[in-house]
């Protein structure tokens, strides 16, 4: 008896599969009715049963409001379904019934980590549209906070990890750090979160005189905190468990489902639209891309971990860099007047009135804008009917599509694994459900 | 007699008053304002299809099993200080190592065999 | 503060009284049992869990984040007794909602409130949860008050740590039982309520709910709602 | 990015395939787009992906839009992206609303529906992003493997995302005097 017990696991999936007669990718196996039947087939034995249970929109490990729909057997999962929209706001639609420069607010609220990433696409679309360019400090100014963003949502996401993973420590480091981008965005933009710093034309307030001073001992201090968080999990032995080899898929298999991002570059191919195709003033900095080998859990933590440097790197620079001049365009057809000339000369008054009350119209056209957020290519679609109103807004989440992948590195693996492929994904569920 | 056994009954005694004040205090002051859904199984916020009991793998009572059996050992270790101290003979000392080493070829075979990873 | 300012000055002559012992009888007694922690078991209880409040983990959406950085070391909620987030409702005494609540997310958050388990309080954070917020369209819950009872609403969007933070110190002294004098009372405008002007006397919840619907201008843009089946045991 | 000569030799080649796929070209704010026939967009899709010179082998955004007053009334749009040369084309594919436009809210049974093929077995991306297509915007993907609501609510009444659905929400008290605008399809 003893033997039969401990034989290969392969043979005992592989069969459970051919039991159940369907293969994965059919829609859910319903535990009732399987449960129902005859298990005691030559197949499987009744000790492993199959079980369909929710780990629902309420969990502590799906980070936001995500619901899993698994089918385990004992602690190996068969089946996963993702569900979603237990988030959705609807924000795509709003935004068809407000100025554009109104729809800011709510286009920074989709993914509520990398809300600079968000105003950038839909403000980099818009200008696109109205071919209207933005000052050379402006753009510096735009990849500065982008960049403190990526490092921010990068530091949100170790903080939870890791404490998915058990490293609690880890969450109280990071967000110290993350505190300290906040003041930041304080200083500069006046709001820690939902900043809306970024206008159509560059961006709405020049930085004041202390930030300068405040980021660069940010940046002289920001790189031996990596070091001192990598010391606590690079070589932690647990970590290094659960993370190592876990939640493999391959490259090819990443690129048919569209994952772009870390999940991309972890698995070894170096494609980064910041390098690729170059926008804003991305062209100016040198940085390089960090690129893992095998594309597991380890791979995706230090490719981030990494990234968090490479931003600290093109912060400098552009700090070091940062033109003189205008930070926001001078079209008045587009761009607020500034307030002494509106007290003074006519015209200023008529287009400060013009813009303020409806808002400037943009010609008819559509365009698709993409940019390399935290977590892949954040794409934005906007069409202009001619009127002051965006007729459609489209976001191209990074985390929507990169959930699809989630199906592939979980499914075969245990439950302990499901959670840590979740946690290295890194989903926003307010960027998945829009 | 009772002189040695009486901070035994102190301590047994305090252990029951603590306890069972933590066991039923809540119930007694707590207000009890019970609702349909506040009695069934909570699965992340969505009512749960699980109506039969679940059989539990094979791989879980393998594990439990071995879990008794070693912490037992443990159990029979604790005296080993005290006793060794008490008596000052090697006999004793080798007595124990005996034990301990006929538990470890129990704990290699069962290594061996496979039974401590994950099915 | 003033309140108690002057009831301080007020009470340090009988303290001199009572030292030199020249209280005697009805006085001595009251001012003993005023001294006295009079507790009924009661108040002994609420002091004990609104120093102990467990929220329960309801991240939504941002402010989500900003709820997790009240619990970092720099904003740190441990120092109210409120550090242990617990992610089931059966450990949980409050429940933070902190997010847009949609309308598919609404009977799960009224499922988790009901198998919270009792006494439990609700603060709803952030304009969102509080009122719908910027999002008035078809998916958004106008306000998590519409399905389930809200103690504590906590504005901004999403409000800083340090604002949740004094509404929690808001919600620890409604559990003690002494809440905060609100707006009305400070400023004695009881009365002037919506609800006030059609049935003065007991706001009950017919009459706020009648007065809101007769104030409600009829919008050309009342949306198609969906009649909500949702989950076969989710509530009207 | 194929710049507008390049699109129109996409366009012929793509005609010599077959006839009456490609529509119409534009080429507005540097990004070229194929207008296409919805019924043969998966032969475009096939030969823009498999011809080893253009190499769109990367499907970056599925979206649908509705374009309401215009007459052929939805467009899918597929945002291909060739990674070898960083150029990205767009081919939309119009379709026209087989119900005539009336109240979409109404769950009439017979209610007829866009239809499109699926073109999950070229790109598998799009199975997320047809699910959203069809589940804002009501457009049928023949062929998807699971074709059904992923944001809404299953049993949600209604395309919410299409240009006549009203906005939804309650009305916000004490507004009374606040001038509505007239929506542009009133």
């Amino acid at each position: 008896m003893a033997d039969d017990l401990l034989r290969d696991e392969a043979d005992l999936t592989e069969r459970g599969y051919s039991r159940l007669g369907e293969d994965p990718a059919s829609p859910l196996v319903d535990a009732a009715e399987v449960a129902g039947q005859d298990l005691e087939g030559p197949g499987l034995e009744p000790e492993q049963e199959v079980l369909t249970i929710n780990m629902g929109p309420h969990h502590p490990a799906t980070h936001g409001v995500l619901r899993l729909i698994v089918t385990l057997q004992g602690e190996r999962v068969l089946d996963l379904k993702p569900v979603m929209g237990y988030l959705h706001t609807g924000i795509e639609k709003n935004c068809e019934d407000k100025s554009y420069w109104k729809v800011i607010p709510f286009v920074e609220r989709m993914d509520y980590l990398s809300y600079f990433f968000q105003m950038e696409a839909f403000c980099g679309c818009v200008e696109r549209l109205i071919d209207l360019e933005i000052p050379p400090r402006a753009s510096y100014l735009r990849v500065i906070h982008m960049e403190l963003n990526r490092i921010m949502s990068h530091l949100v996401w170790l903080g939870t990890s890791a404490l998915d993973l058990g490293a609690i420590s880890m969450f109280w480091y990071c967000f110290r750090e993350r505190d300290a981008i906040l003041d930041l965005f304080e200083m500069s933009a006046g709001q820690r979160m939902h900043t809306r710093y970024f206008q159509v034309g560059g961006v709405f307030e020049d930085i004041p005189t202390g930030f300068g001073q405040k980021l660069r001992d940010f940046c002289a201090l920001m790189p031996d905190r990596i070091d001192q968080y990598e010391a606590l999990l690079d070589r932690n032995e647990i970590f290094l468990r659960r993370t190592r080899d876990v939640g493999v898929v391959s490259r090819e298999r990443l690129l048919e489902l569209g994952v772009t991002g870390p999940l991309l570059r972890a698995a070894g191919d170096p494609w980064d639209l910041r390098k690729a195709d170059p926008y804003l003033a991305y062209g100016d900095f040198d940085f390089s891309i960090p690129v893992g080998t095998v594309g597991d859990g380890y791979d995706r933590y230090r490719v981030r971990l990494q990234e968090m440097r490479e931003s600290v790197r093109i912060i400098v620079q552009a700090l070091e860099g940062l033109p003189e001049g205008p930070w926001i365009a001078d079209d008045r057809k587009y761009v607020l007047p500034p307030r002494d000339e509106v007290a003074t000369s006519m015209e200023a008054l008529i287009h400060h009135f013009k813009l303020v009350t409806e808002g400037y119209r943009v010609p008819p056209g559509e365009h698709y804008y993409a940019i390399e957020s935290p977590r892949g290519e954040l794409g934005c679609f906007v069409l202009a009917d001619g009127s002051a109103k965006p007729a459609r807004v489209h976001f191209r989440d990074p985390s929507f599509v990169n959930l699809q992948a989630f199906r592939d590195m979980s499914v075969g693996g245990l439950i302990a694994d499901l959670i840590q492929n979740l946690a290295m994904l890194d989903p926003i569920l307010g960027g998945v459900d829009r | 007699m009772l002189q040695s056994y009486l901070p035994v009954l102190v301590f047994a005694g305090l252990g029951i008053v603590v306890g069972g004040a933590f066991a039923l205090l809540n119930g007694v002051t707590g207000p009890r304002r019970p609702n349909p859904i506040k009695g069934q199984p909570y699965e992340c916020g969505l009512p749960s299809h699980i109506t039969r009991t679940f059989r539990f793998g094979v791989s879980f009572y393998m594990i439990a099993m071995l879990f008794i059996l070693f912490d037992i050992e443990v159990v029979f270790l604790y005296p080993v200080g005290v006793l060794v101290h008490a008596t000052k003979s090697v006999f004793v000392l080798v007595e124990i190592l005996v034990f301990v080493v006929l538990l470890l070829v129990a704990l290699i075979f069962v290594w061996r065999r496979g039974a401590l990873d994950w099915k | 503060m003033e309140v108690e300012r002057e009831s301080l000055r007020a009470r340090q002559p009988r303290a001199r009284d009572l030292l030199r012992g020249d209280l005697e009888g009805k006085d001595l007694e009251q001012y003993v049992e005023e001294r006295l922690l009079t507790t009924t078991l009661e108040s002994a209880l609420n002091w004990g869990r609104a120093n102990a409040l467990f929220p329960l983990t309801f991240g939504l959406a941002c402010c989500a984040i900003e709820m997790m950085s009240m619990v970092t070391s720099r904003y740190d909620i441990a120092r109210f007794g409120a550090e242990a987030f617990r992610a089931s409702p059966r450990q949980a005494d409050m429940i933070i909602l902190s997010g847009r609540v949609s309308i598919k997310m609404a009977p799960v958050v009224r499922r988790v409130y009901d198998q919270m388990l009792e006494p439990k309080w609700v603060i709803a954070m952030g304009a969102c949860s509080s009122s719908g917020g910027m999002f008035a369209n078809y998916a958004v819950v106008q306000g998590a008050d519409k399905f389930m009872p809200v103690d504590i609403h906590v504005p901004g969007c999403p409000p800083r740590p340090e604002a949740l933070l004094h509404g929690f110190n808001k919600l620890q002294r409604l559990v003690r039982g002494q809440p905060d004098l609100g707006w009305r009372q400070r400023y004695n405008a009881v009365g002037t309520e919506e609800w006030a002007r059609f049935e003065p006397g007991k706001p009950t919840a017919e009459a706020i709910e009648r007065a809101a619907l007769a104030v409600a201008p009829k919008h050309s843009e009342t949306g198609a709602r969906p009649d909500f089946a949702g989950d076969e045991d989710s509530h009207a | 990015m194929p710049d507008a000569p390049g699109l129109e030799l996409i366009a012929q080649e793509i005609e010599e395939g077959r006839q009456g796929t490609v529509i119409e070209t534009s080429f507005d704010h540097g990004r070229a787009t194929l207008i296409v026939n919805p019924e043969n967009v998966l032969h475009a899709l096939t030969w823009l992906r498999d011809t080893p010179e253009q190499g769109y082998r990367f499907l970056s955004s599925l979206h649908a839009a509705d374009y309401l007053p215009a007459s052929p009334r939805f467009a899918v749009h597929y945002e291909l992206l060739c990674r070898e040369r960083v150029e990205r084309i767009r081919v939309k594919a119009l379709l026209n609303d087989p119900a005539g436009g009336e109240t979409n809210g109404s769950s009439s049974a017979a209610e007829k529906l866009p239809q499109l093929d699926s073109c999950v077995a070229l790109y598998p991306t799009a199975e997320f992003q047809e699910r959203e297509a069809y589940d804002f915007f009501g457009i049928v993907f023949k062929g998807h493997p699971d074709l059904r609501r992923i944001l809404m609510p299953e049993d949600y009444v209604g395309w919410p995302q299409r240009r006549d659905y009203p906005i939804g929400g309650e009305p916000v008290l004490f507004t009374h005097n606040e001038i509505e605008s007239p929506r542009w399809f009133e």
